[in-house]
């Protein structure tokens, strides 16, 4: 057993180093190659479930292990990511032909999943911060490998997920400090004094890599800059698991979260901001890609805020939303996808009416926009009540914002669908068509998998359920969660409340595109919005004045943060780099006094002791 | 150490510090590429000395005598190296002017 | 050595002081180096006191003789300077190397109030009367190894920097 | 033996230097290659029959006294490797036959300089072959013979001389209470006394190796030594001349003479941490490559000295690595911009753009030097810093640490800005004829990358051999 969990490390790593260094041509042998080793890798990984196992080898030495440990919970998100993987190279295969560097692209993929399953199974700190920075690199790379703008952008991305690693390095040492130990499984520590220090640099870590509020400024501009199939795969969804994993990891085992702690307030505050802020921007995005990006952000606030609550139901539902937006996400990214290999645009302005020439895409995107937004009988509807559940019982703020998040994505969705599938018909290209066979494939595949987990949702929660284990105490019995059908019913409502609103929207303007419009331009607004970027909000007729604030609010909060990363870190680092070049003149007396001032201060220092 | 040889020691000492603050100031106040090595001339002087009072006071004259002419032999050398690279400076510059030395700053 | 030898060797090391300043506040650069000579020939004098004869041997063959040579050879390669601007300098100068026996001053106030406990002692020396040359010779044969070497650097360097060659344009 | 490691190559010079016309001068080339190949093949197979005591009669017959240990041999591997680089650099810089010559000896005999510093056990021995390396050095960095050249050769002379003046100083201090120069009567007399005055020697001569090693507040020297100097000495200097005046002789005169007095240690956790930042943030705005690259070695020392002042087994051991690593990707670094110099006329990073299109090898290079510097696993400069800073918590000295990390982050991004203005983006005009380097600095930078990959891939057994018996010297 101990060898075959380094391999789910080991394949990765060897097909992406096969993928950089074998011939360009013939094309197909990378593309068989590097999708023979995410099935593989695939395969493996589903023998890992049910049979918990350790591994550890010597590695640097000084209490430096390379140690490893399967459990439950580990082995069903390496399923998960290598799934996704396998999937999305397949998808990628048609995609990204005709593009430069897929070679770099298909070989960062596999090693992305290494480093992914690495951190996944990792039970060493460092070396769980090993596998996570690494990623970073890869993240960089992917991003780096798209349109000319993305050095940018990839810059961006990795100085903002960077900081949260720093933090988390840091949190990492008090943890060593504290309890003497890098074994993930063997930490446990209070989260008082230093301990709340160390949980809070954690916990930003994870968020960050998880991609919430206030980390989320590169998601966007990535969506634009980036290849698409990157989208689906990290911020869509291996980021997500590895965030959650670990953010669930430091939550459950090591700090032992309760529901009265500030911690836990903290996290689902965290979570509700994230939900509301980031889907009022989705809300008025006129680009595919980058609405669905706003999404992926908004999505990560409910399952933040479903473990923040550290309840049973809470915890369970958070996980299986990160499950199943990883899937519904990474599958709305690819339709996505087949809009832009097929149509050559994701601008929502100049397309529409693609429901009849792209039939199955459009199936696929109603299914999965239908989960997104929380219907049942599909698999983000579960989840999600299970998050109201547990929102409802810490505080009625977080689930109005759980909820108002509901009815603004189920609005956004409803624009998306109707100004990109129905509609008019735009002629940018001729002969409009569904996308090869290849790339369908892992759409329906995703879109099946929705459809599966929603009518059997009692399986994938009995999965979870073992993660509890040790963290609610062995009284409490743990069964399947009862539905309430009072939460239910009001989801309904919402739901059809957005699409009324939808409708009157529609029958307003006569476009779905538009159907916010009559807000976007209101005499109040409308010089918010002039400078704000053109139309970045669209809040709905209820409630105008709340929804000001907070559209104002999250204007500012989106650009106050690209403003720290983009140009206030920098500038105030080419200011000291400014000073420093400017006292070295060039002229050696300076520098012979610089030394006789140190030598003076060293001599002092040595004559007297440092008392 | 007897009285006597720390009395020594200390006087030395004293003036010895004197010395190489004087070689000290020389190279940071003149504008002239051999004054300056003058004044770095003088330090190795000063430090020479040292080591002749040190041999003294601990009775190993034998071993500090060695070690005189080995850094003597080094000072030389030195000097005819920096001598060198000043009369290149010269050549460039038609002058031995140490504030020509500011090309290189940043 | 008693009170007496200790007021001999103060004088001295005065007058090397009176020296060393002569050789850094002199106005040109020729007095500089025989200044330096001069020093050198007191600090002798002071090493032939201190037991060390060979070092004083070696310390007024090379540094005050053939230090000098390299130095006035080197100044006389340069051009002088022209008389005007040896003026300027001078009063320049004044303002500049004026404040030096003042620095010194002020330093030997402080070090007088420096008090260092005597507890520093070495280990007695194993044979009392080693010679010198048995000690360079057979104790520290390296020391003559990296003379040598250090010697066959400085005519390296001597050679590539002294030369003249046709790519310079002066 | 270890000294024939000295006396072949000075007699080889010696007998070189005998007026046999020009067949000796093409010799020399070859000369010098097989003795640095030789050199690290035995500093790397450990061969005892060289190093070992049971064949004395050499050293016995040149009455000479060195000692050879695992720190030694990390020294000597690195002295080879960068010596041997910075060789066939200069094969393809230096072309005039006479011109060539002379370097090949100062080359060598700055080299012999600083396999002699790794093994002497003697201080004043030290500081003659400090000067020796010393000298060596700045006679190479005027070879150049522009004015830039000598800017930075009088202005790295000036200072090494201050330097030596206050290891001389030190020297005579400690002599006064040890009565002998040797490293263990040294140790013992300072073990010994507590005095204010040997106190001080030790920081004298503390300062005097920072000076040597550029250490800030005592680096301006460095800057412009380096970037003004040929192509094949900035190698040389960057790669392991100031490595081994300063930070190795730190190292040994902390561990076997000064012992780790606890000021200095303090001193050291300071120094470091401000020559990290100091030289990061002044690297971000450079505008020439070499220069760049100066700034980023005073920051990747800084860490090496954070590893001493550390002082714990583990950081020591993670220090000495760092050493290792700083020479290998800084020596790349440099033959990258030895590269882009002999092709280009010039190293100002405006002028260039887009050369990784024309010059595969050094382009891809780079990024592997780059991205160790960074500290980016796989590759081997990983793995040091990282043990520093592991080290660096477990000591409890968790701001240094996290300073450590956050300057790592700097130090991608000034490479990171170098790479896209050399090698990637947009070709620059005028550039289109432009051709890969020549076979020697191509060699020189495929061995390099080589090395770094192998040992951040194979990092486990590299441990095992070369750094943790290092770390084990120094468990008391």
């Amino acid at each position: 057993m101990m060898s075959s969990v380094l391999l789910a490390l080991t394949i990765p790593f060897a097909a992406s180093g096969v993928v950089l260094i074998i011939p360009n041509k013939p094309r197909a042998l990378k593309e068989m190659l590097s999708l023979l080793a995410a099935f593989a890798t695939l395969a493996l990984s589903l023998s890992f479930y049910g049979r918990p196992a350790s591994a550890s080898f010597d590695w640097a030495g000084f209490g430096i292990n390379l140690s490893f440990r399967v459990y439950n919970f580990s082995a069903l998100l390496v399923i998960a990511t290598s799934f996704f993987a396998a999937m999305l190279l397949m998808y990628s295969c048609v995609f990204m032909r005709g593009r430069e560097n897929t070679k770099l692209f298909y070989s960062l993929i596999l090693m992305s999943v290494g480093f992914v399953n690495g951190g996944l199974l990792a039970d060493n700190l460092i070396c769980l911060l090993f596998f996570w920075e690494a990623l970073l690199f890869t993240t960089y790379g992917m991003i780096a490998i798209g349109k000319t703008n993305a050095f940018k952008t990839a810059t961006k991305a990795f100085i903002i997920v960077g900081i949260g690693d720093i933090f988390m390095v840091v949190g990492a040492a008090i943890c060593y400090n504290l309890a003497g130990t890098l074994r993930i499984s063997e930490l446990h520590i209070d989260s008082i004094g230093l301990g709340a220090l160390a949980f809070v640099l954690l916990m930003i870590g994870a968020l960050a890599k998880t991609g919430s509020m206030p980390f989320h400024s590169w998601i966007p501009d990535a969506a634009t800059d980036a290849p698409l199939p990157f989208m689906a795969f990290a911020p869509a969804s291996l980021d997500k698991v590895l965030g959650i994993y670990f953010l669930t990891r430091i939550s459950l085992d090591i700090f032992r979260l309760h529901q009265e702690s500030w911690a836990s307030y903290t996290l689902m505050t965290i979570g509700g901001a994230t939900i509301i802020l980031a889907v009022m921007m989705a809300l008025i995005q006129k680009d595919y890609k980058k609405l669905l990006s706003y999404h992926a952000i908004s999505q990560a606030g409910y399952m933040i805020l479903g473990i923040g609550s550290a309840t049973p139901a809470g915890i369970v539902g958070g996980i299986f939303h990160m499950i199943n937006n990883a899937l519904y996400k990474s599958g709305l990214f690819l339709t996505a996808g087949s809009m832009e290999k097929q149509a050559g645009t994701t601008d929502l302005e100049k397309l529409g009416g693609m429901a009849t020439r792209m039939p199955v895409t459009f199936a696929c995107f109603v299914i999965m926009a239908l989960s997104i937004s929380g219907t049942p009988p599909f698999n983000g509807f579960f989840s999600k009540e299970l998050i109201y559940d547990a929102a409802i019982e810490r505080g009625t703020v977080f689930y109005l914002a759980a909820i108002a998040g509901s009815f603004l994505t189920a609005a956004s969705f409803l624009k998306l669908g109707h100004a990109a599938f129905l509609g008019k018909a735009s002629e940018i290209r001729p002969n409009i068509k569904e996308p090869p066979i290849i790339m369908l494939v892992p759409m329906i595949v995703i879109t099946a998998a929705c459809v599966l987990l929603g009518l059997r949702s009692a399986i994938p929660i009995r999965l979870i359920l073992p993660v509890l284990n040790g963290y609610i105490s062995a009284q409490e019995p743990l069964t399947d969660f009862a539905p309430n059908l009072s939460l239910i019913a009001i989801t309904l409502v919402v739901l059809t409340c957005a699409l009324l609103n939808h409708i009157l929207g529609v029958i307003r303007t006569g476009s779905g595109l538009k159907a916010v419009d009559h807000i976007h331009y209101a005499p109040l607004l409308h010089s918010i919005y002039d400078k704000a970027e053109k139309g970045i909000f669209d809040p709905y007729n209820i409630g105008t004045g709340l929804v000001k604030i907070f559209s104002v609010g999250a204007a500012w909060c989106d650009k106050a943060i690209d403003r720290v990363y983009g140009s206030l870190i920098p500038t105030a680092a080419e200011t000291v780099s400014f000073a420093i070049r400017k006292i070295h003149n060039g002229s050696y007396k300076t520098y012979i006094l610089w030394s006789l001032a140190a030598l003076f201060l060293v001599i002092i220092v040595m004559f007297n002791g440092l008392k | 150490m007897s009285g006597e040889n720390w009395q020594v020691f200390m006087t030395f000492g004293f003036f010895i510090i004197l010395l190489s603050v004087c070689g000290l100031y020389c190279l940071l106040v003149t504008r002239n590429l051999i004054r300056a090595i003058i004044g770095l001339e003088l330090l190795f002087k000063a430090v020479t000395l040292l080591i002749i009072v040190v041999g003294y006071v601990t009775g190993r004259n034998a071993l500090t005598q060695a070690i005189v002419i080995t850094v003597i032999v080094i000072e030389v050398v030195v000097a005819a190296v920096a001598g060198g690279i000043a009369l290149r400076v010269f050549r460039h510059t038609n002058g031995l002017d140490a504030r020509e030395l500011k090309k290189l700053r940043g | 050595m008693t009170i007496n030898h200790i007021s001999i060797d103060t004088a001295l090391l005065v007058v090397m002081m009176i020296a060393a300043l002569w050789t850094v506040m002199g106005r040109s650069l020729l007095k500089a180096a025989i200044g330096l000579a001069v020093t050198s020939a007191i600090i002798t004098i002071l090493m032939f006191r201190l037991d060390s004869p060979l070092a004083a041997v070696f310390e007024l063959s090379v540094c005050a003789g053939l230090m000098t040579v390299v130095f006035v050879s080197t100044i006389s390669l340069t051009r002088p300077l022209a008389h005007k601007e040896i003026v300027e300098l001078s009063r320049e100068r004044h303002k500049r190397f004026g404040y030096l026996p003042l620095l010194l001053i002020l330093v030997a106030v402080v070090l007088t109030f420096v008090k260092i406990r005597n507890n520093i002692a070495a280990p007695p020396a194993v044979g009392a009367s080693i010679d010198v040359r048995q000690v360079m010779w057979n104790m520290r044969p390296l020391d003559m190894f990296g003379q040598i070497i250090i010697i066959i650097i400085g005519a390296l360097g001597v050679v590539v920097l002294f030369e003249e060659r046709k790519k310079d344009e002066w | 033996m270890p000294s024939l490691l000295i006396f072949i190559p000075l007699f080889g010079i010696v007998i070189l230097n005998l007026p046999f016309g020009k067949a000796m001068r093409n010799a020399a080339f070859w000369f010098a290659l097989a003795v640095f190949i030789v050199q690290i093949v035995l500093a790397i197979t450990h061969q005892p029959i060289f190093w070992g005591n049971e064949i004395e009669q050499m050293d016995a017959f040149f009455r000479v006294n060195f000692s050879v240990d695992q720190l030694s041999f990390v020294m000597l591997l690195c002295i080879g490797l960068v010596s041997l680089t910075s060789l066939l650099v200069m094969r393809d810089t230096i072309f005039d036959i006479n011109e060539r010559f002379k370097f090949i000896n100062l080359l060598m005999l700055a080299s012999m300089g600083m396999s002699g510093i790794v093994m002497v056990t003697d201080i004043f021995t030290m500081y003659i072959f400090l000067e020796i390396t010393a000298i060596a050095s700045f006679i190479l960095i005027a070879f150049e013979k522009d004015v830039y050249a000598l800017e930075g050769a009088f202005k790295y002379m000036v200072l090494s001389a201050l330097a030596s003046v206050l290891i001389l100083a030190a020297t005579a201090i400690l002599l006064l209470g040890a009565g002998s120069a040797s490293f263990t009567a040294i140790a013992d007399a300072i073990h010994r006394t507590d005095n204010n005055l040997i106190a001080v020697a030790m920081g004298l001569f503390v300062c005097g190796l920072l000076i040597k090693g550029g250490m800030v507040p005592f680096h301006g020297w460095l800057p412009d030594a380096y970037g003004a100097a040929s192509p094949a000495v900035s190698v040389l200097l960057a790669g392991i001349v100031t490595k081994a005046a300063g930070i190795y002789t730190l190292i040994r005169a902390l561990n076997s003479i000064l012992g780790f007095d606890a000021n200095i240690k303090a001193l050291l956790l300071a120094l470091g941490t401000i020559s990290i930042l100091v030289g990061a943030f002044a690297a971000i705005g450079q505008k020439d490559f070499k220069r760049m690259l100066a700034y980023s070695s005073i920051s990747q020392t800084g860490y090496i000295v954070l590893g001493f002042g550390c002082a714990t087994p583990l950081a020591i051991a993670g220090a000495v690595f760092h050493l290792f690593n700083h020479s290998i990707f800084k020596s790349l670094l440099f033959v990258n911009s030895a590269a882009v110099e002999t092709r280009l006329g010039s190293t100002d990073m405006d002028r260039a753009g887009g050369l990784a299109q024309k010059m595969p090898i050094t382009g891809f290079t780079s990024v592997i030097g780059a991205l160790s510097a960074a500290g980016i696993p796989p590759l081997s400069g990983f793995w040091s810093k990282i043990i520093i800073v592991v080290a660096l918590w477990q000591a409890g000295h968790t701001w240094y640490a996290a300073t450590a990390i956050m300057a790592s982050i700097i130090t991608l991004a000034y490479l990171l800005a170098m790479q896209r203005k050399v090698f990637f983006g947009k070709l620059a005009l005028g550039l289109e004829d432009i051709e890969e380097a020549r076979l020697g600095i191509r060699a020189a930078s495929v061995m390099l990358a080589a090395i770094i990959i192998g040992f951040g891939v194979l990092f486990p057994s590299a441990y095992a051999i070369f750094i943790a018996p290092i770390g084990e010297m120094f468990i008391k």
